[in-house]
C-alpha cells in the first residue's frame, strides 16, 4: 500500500511542478517525475507477497507477475526518448530566445 | 496564486487515484483467480494470463527468464515499438540539434585519472554489457539494460575525452541494421510458422546458452540497437565542439 | 488474405532503409517515400476489401488472443486506416516542393508517423495501443518543431508537455484496468468489464479519456494546437489534421463502446464535444492569421466529432465517421492551399491575400473543401453533419443541436470572409502553383466530389456502426 | 515491522524528500542530479519489488543516461532558474 502512495504522491509533485514552475528545464524534470512514479505504480501492481523475480530456478513455486515488468522496460525506454527530445526542443528554442523561462518566451515569439 | 492552484489541483489528483488504488490489493497473492476469456473461440478459461506465462513460459518459448520470453515473444510487438520510439528520438534529436559547422564549442580537457580510469573501464564495461543482452534468456537482463550499459561506457568516453565523436553516419547504419535484423526475423516468422514473430528456431535445451530460439537473435539485436541510439543521443547532445 | 501486421512492417522497414539509402543518394528517398506510401494505400484498400466479408484478426508470434498480442481490424477500422493511407500518400506527393532540412530524417519521421497512426487504429492491446501513441506523438513532436525556428519550437514544447501528462494519463489508466483484471487484450477487458469496482472503472475511463483527449484536440486540452499549427511546416500541418488525430480518436471511440461498453447517449461526452465547437469556432472568428484560423476551426470540427460520438444513436456515430472523412480531405487540402497562399502572398494575413485564389489551380479545390467543410449538400461533408443532426434529434438531445447549429453559422461567416478576400480583384500579380502543389489538392478535390455525389459506397462501409456501438470491434 | 518494511519506508521517505528538493531548488543542475537520486531510490525500490530486470534498466538509463542528457541540456542553456 505504501508504494502505491509513495508512485502516487511521485505523480502529485510531478504534476505540480508542471503546473506551477515557468521554467521549461524544470517542467522537464517535473515530467520525468511523474514518469518514475508512473513505473514504479506499475512494478508494486505486479508484486506478489512473498514472491520471487520470474526466473526459473527450480525450486521456488510463488512468482511475481512477469507482465507489468516488460510494461515497465518499454515505459522506461519511451520516458527517456521523451526527455531527450524535449531537452533538444528546449535547447533550439534557448538558442533562438536566450531564456527559459515561459512568461518571456511568450513575450518575444509572437 | 498559481501556486495554490498547482498544490490544490496535484493533491486531488493524488486522492483520487489514491481512493481508486485503495480498491487494488497491494502484494495479491491470488493471481491464478483472474481467469481470461478467448476472444477467438468465446470461451473462457480457468487460467489467468500471468500464470500461464509462469506455468507454460519455458515449454512455449525455452526462454529460463520469463520477463525476458514475455518481452521478447509474448508482447514481441511492444518491443518492436520500443525501439522505433528510440530510433524516433535519436532522428529527432539528431534533426533538431543540426547546426552549422561554425558553432563549434570549445571544451576543456578532463584530467590525466579520469582519462586513464575511464580507459582502463571502457572494455569492461561494454564486455559487461554484451553479457547482460547476451545472457537475456538466463538471468536478469537483456536487450535493453545491456544497450544502456554500453551506451553508458560511451558516456564515461565522451567524458574522460570530450573531443571524442562518434561517426554518426556509422552509426544510424548500425541502428539500421540492429533494426532490420529484428524485423526480418519478425517477417521470416510469417514464412515459416505464419505469424509475425513467430519463434521458428527450435529451443533447444533450457539453461543452455543456445536455447530459446530467436529470443538471443531479437535480444542481441536490440542491444545493439538501443547502445547505438543512446549513445548517438548523447553525442547530439553535446553538441558539434573542438 | 491480407496481413494487417504488413501495413505495419512496410513503413518501418522503410524508415529502418532509409538512412542507407541516404547515404548514396540523399535526393532519392523523397521518391522512395512516396513509393512507400503508394504502397500502404494499395494494402489498405486490400485490407478494407477483406474485412467487408469479416473482421480480420492477426495473431502476433502465434498466441491465442490474451496471451499475446493481436491486432484486429473491423470495418471501421478498415476505413480509417484507408483515410490515413490516401492522406499520407497525398502529401507525400506535395513534400516533393517542399525541401527540409535534413532530408532523410524528415522521411523518416513522416513514415513513422504514418506507421504509429495507423498501429493505433488497427491494433487490439490496450498496452500496444498506448505504445503507438507514444510513436506517434513523438514523430509529431519531431515533425512539429522542423522548421527550427522560434515558433516552431515553442509550438513543440507546449504539445510535449501537454502530450507526455496525457500519456502519463493512459498509462496509469492502463494500470488500474490491470490490477483488476490481469489482461490487456481490449475484447477480454470488455468481456470481463463487469468485474471491475464501479469506481475505479469510472477512474480508469476518465485517465484514458483524458489521456487520448490531448491528441484529439478536446477542449481543455488543446492549448497545444495553435501554436504547433502555426509553427510546424505547412506539409506536417495537413499530416496532422488527418493522420494523428484521426487515430487519436478513433481510439478514444474504442475506449468508449469496444472496451468499456458504454452504449447510448453520454451526456459529459457530449457537451465536452459542444464546448469545443463552441471554443474552436468563436476564437477561429477573431483570428486574422490564415493558418491560426484553419487551427481553430479544425478543433472546432474535431468537436463535432466527440459531441456526435458522445450523442451515441448509430445516426449520428455514423455521421462521426463521415465527418473524420470529410474533415481528413478537407483540412488536408486547406492546409496544402495554406501553405501555397503564403508562399505566393509572403504573408500569413488573411487581409493580404486579395486574390490569391483567383487561378482556378488552387481556386477550385479550395471552394470545394471550404464547402465540404460547411456541409454544403453535393460534398462528403453534408453527410457528416446531417447525420450527427439527425442522430441528436432521434436521441432528443434538441439543446445541443439548436447550439450545434448556431456554431456552424459563426463558422459560415468566417469561411465567407476569407473567401471575399482571397477570390477579390488581385492587386498583383502572383506565382502560378507548380504541379507537385496542385496536383495533391485536386486530388483530394476529386475525392470530395466523388464521393459527395455517390456516397454508397461509403454507407455500405458504415452499414455495421451499431454492432461497433455494442461493443463489437 | 518487518526489516523489509523499515528499508522500504526510508528509502520511500528519502525519496519523496528529493523529489521535493528536485521540485524547489533554484539551482537546475542540483535539481536534477537530485532527480538523478530520485532514479536511483526507485530503482532500489523495483529490486526491492523483484524486478531486477527494470532494476538495472532504471539505474543506467534513469539514473546514468538521463542524469547526462539533462547536464548536457543545462550545460547548453542556462543553470538559474529565475523567479
Amino acid at each position: 500500500m505504501i508504494f502505491y502512495a509513495a508512485s502516487l504522491a511521485l505523480v502529485a509533485i510531478g504534476i505540480y511542478v508542471v503546473i506551477s514552475k515557468r521554467n521549461l528545464i524544470k517542467i522537464i524534470i517535473g515530467l520525468d517525475m511523474i514518469d518514475t512514479g508512473v513505473n514504479l505504480l506499475l512494478i508494486s501492481i505486479g508484486y506478489v507477497r512473498g514472491g520471487t523475480a520470474p526466473i526459473e530456478n527450480g525450486n521456488y513455486p510463488l512468482y511475481v507477475d512477469p507482465i507489468p515488468h516488460a510494461l515497465v522496460l518499454t515505459a522506461i525506454v519511451i520516458g527517456v526518448s521523451v526527455m531527450a527530445l524535449a531537452l533538444s526542443i528546449v535547447i533550439g528554442l534557448y538558442r533562438h530566445t536566450g531564456t527559459l523561462e515561459i512568461d518571456e518566451i511568450r513575450g518575444l515569439v509572437k | 496564486m498559481k501556486r495554490i492552484i498547482a498544490i490544490t489541483l496535484s493533491v486531488l489528483i493524488f486522492l483520487i487515484f489514491m481512493t481508486a488504488f485503495a480498491r487494488v490489493k497491494f502484494g495479491n497473492i491470488a493471481l491464478s483467480k483472474y481467469f481470461y476469456f478467448n476472444p477467438v473461440k468465446k470461451q473462457m478459461t480457468r487460467d489467468s494470463v500471468p500464470s500461464h506465462y509462469l506455468k507454460e513460459g519455458i515449454k512455449e518459448t525455452g526462454s529460463t527468464n520469463i520477463v525476458t520470453a514475455v518481452v521478447v515473444d509474448y508482447r514481441g510487438f511492444d518491443t518492436l515499438g520500443e525501439v522505433t520510439v528510440l530510433f524516433l528520438a535519436s532522428i529527432g534529436v539528431g534533426a533538431l540539434m543540426y547546426i552549422k559547422r561554425e558553432e563549434k564549442r570549445k571544451v576543456r580537457e578532463a584530467n590525466e585519472i579520469v582519462k586513464t580510469a575511464s580507459a582502463f573501464l571502457f572494455g569492461f564495461i561494454v564486455l559487461f554489457g554484451a553479457y547482460i543482452f547476451v545472457h537475456g534468456h538466463l538471468t536478469p537482463g537483456g536487450g535493453f539494460p545491456g544497450g544502456s550499459v554500453i551506451a553508458s561506457a560511451y558516456l564515461l568516453l565522451y567524458l574522460a575525452y570530450p573531443k571524442y565523436a562518434a561517426d554518426h553516419s556509422k552509426l544510424s547504419v548500425l541502428e539500421s541494421l540492429a533494426g532490420l535484423t529484428f524485423l526480418v526475423t519478425g517477417l521470416l516468422g510469417i514464412i515459416f510458422g505464419g505469424h509475425f514473430l513467430y519463434n521458428f528456431l527450435p529451443y533447444g535445451v533450457p539453461r543452455y546458452l543456445f536455447s530459446a530460439g530467436v529470443i538471443p537473435v531479437i535480444y542481441v539485436a536490440v542491444g545493439i540497437k538501443v547502445g547505438s541510439e543512446l549513445t548517438g543521443i548523447v553525442d547530439s547532445m553535446m553538441g558539434v565542439r573542438e | 488474405m491480407i496481413r494487417p501486421v504488413l501495413l505495419i512492417a512496410l513503413p518501418l522497414f522503410f524508415a529502418f532503409l532509409l538512412p542507407v539509402i541516404g547515404l548514396w543518394n540523399k535526393k532519392g528517398v523523397k521518391y522512395v517515400t512516396v513509393g512507400v506510401m503508394g504502397v500502404e494505400l494499395l494494402l489498405a484498400v486490400a485490407l478494407l476489401d477483406e474485412v467487408l466479408l469479416h473482421p480480420v484478426i492477426d495473431k502476433i508470434g502465434g498466441f491465442v488472443p490474451p496471451i499475446g498480442i493481436v491486432l484486429m481490424v473491423g470495418r471501421l477500422g478498415g476505413f480509417l486506416t484507408l483515410i490515413i493511407a490516401l492522406s499520407a500518400f497525398v502529401i507525400s506527393i506535395y513534400n516533393l516542393w517542399e525541401d527540409k532540412e535534413p532530408i532523410v530524417r524528415y522521411n523518416m519521421l513522416s513514415l513513422l508517423l504514418l506507421m504509429g497512426s495507423v498501429g493505433m487504429v488497427i491494433t487490439g492491446d490496450i498496452f500496444n495501443l498506448f505504445v503507438f501513441l507514444e510513436i506517434t506523438s513523438i514523430a509529431s513532436y519531431g515533425l512539429a518543431s522542423y522548421n527550427r525556428d522560434a515558433r516552431g519550437f515553442s509550438g513543440a514544447i507546449k504539445y510535449v508537455v501537454l502530450g507526455s501528462i496525457g500519456s502519463s494519463f493512459v498509462l496509469i489508466g492502463i494500470a488500474l484496468i490491470y490490477a483488476q483484471l490481469r489482461t490487456l487484450n481490449m475484447l477480454d477487458i470488455a468481456h470481463r468489464i463487469g468485474e471491475m469496482d464501479p469506481y475505479v472503472r469510472l477512474i480508469a475511463f476518465t485517465s484514458l479519456f483524458l489521456g487520448f483527449g490531448v491528441e484529439a484536440e478536446m477542449f481543455p486540452l488543446n492549448t497545444w494546437v495553435p501554436g504547433v499549427y502555426d509553427g510546424a511546416p505547412n506539409a506536417v500541418v495537413s499530416m496532422f489534421a488527418s493522420m494523428p488525430a484521426k487515430s487519436s480518436i478513433f481510439a478514444l471511440a474504442r475506449m468508449m463502446f469496444t472496451v468499456f461498453s458504454f452504449s447510448g447517449f453520454m451526456w459529459f461526452v457530449a457537451i465536452l464535444g459542444l464546448i469545443t465547437v463552441f471554443f474552436g469556432e468563436m476564437v477561429a472568428f477573431a483570428q486574422d492569421k490564415l493558418k491560426k484560423m484553419l487551427a481553430y476551426s479544425s478543433i472546432g470540427q474535431m468537436g463535432m466529432i466527440i459531441m456526435g460520438l458522445g450523442i451515441g444513436t448509430a445516426m449520428s456515430v455514423e455521421g462521426a465517421f463521415f465527418q473524420m472523412f470529410g474533415h481528413a480531405l478537407a483540412k488536408a487540402l486547406l492546409f496544402l492551399a495554406a501553405g501555397y497562399m503564403i508562399y505566393a502572398v509572403k504573408s500569413e494575413k488573411i487581409q493580404d491575400m486579395v486574390g490569391v485564389a483567383k487561378n482556378p489551380l488552387v481556386g477550385v479545390p479550395v471552394v470545394i473543401a471550404i464547402l465540404s467543410l460547411l456541409g454544403m449538400p453535393p460534398f462528403v461533408g453534408f453527410y457528416g453533419k446531417f447525420y450527427i443532426v439527425l442522430g441528436g434529434i432521434d436521441a432528443r438531445a434538441y439543446g445541443i443541436i439548436a447550439l450545434f447549429l448556431a456554431a456552424t453559422i459563426i463558422e459560415v461567416v468566417y469561411y465567407a470572409r476569407f473567401i471575399k478576400v482571397a477570390f477579390a480583384k488581385p492587386v498583383r500579380e502572383y506565382v502560378s502553383p507548380e504541379p507537385v502543389v496542385y496536383l495533391p489538392m485536386m486530388v483530394f478535390a476529386i475525392v470530395i466530389v466523388v464521393f459527395g455525389i455517390f456516397p454508397a459506397p461509403i454507407f455500405a462501409i458504415l452499414s455495421k456502426v451499431s454492432m461497433f456501438i455494442l461493443g463489437g470491434i | 515491522m518487518e526489516l523489509y518494511d523499515f528499508v522500504s519506508i526510508i528509502l520511500i521517505g528519502g525519496m519523496i524528500v528529493l523529489a521535493f528538493i528536485a521540485a524547489e531548488s533554484r539551482d537546475l543542475l542540483s535539481a536534477s542530479i537530485a532527480m538523478g537520486v530520485v532514479s536511483l531510490i526507485v530503482s532500489i525500490l523495483f529490486y526491492m519489488l523483484q524486478a531486477p530486470d527494470v532494476a538495472i534498466t532504471e539505474a543506467a538509463i534513469g539514473a546514468a543516461l538521463s542524469l547526462a542528457v539533462m547536464i548536457f541540456g543545462i550545460k547548453h542553456t542556462d543553470r538559474w532558474e529565475k523567479k
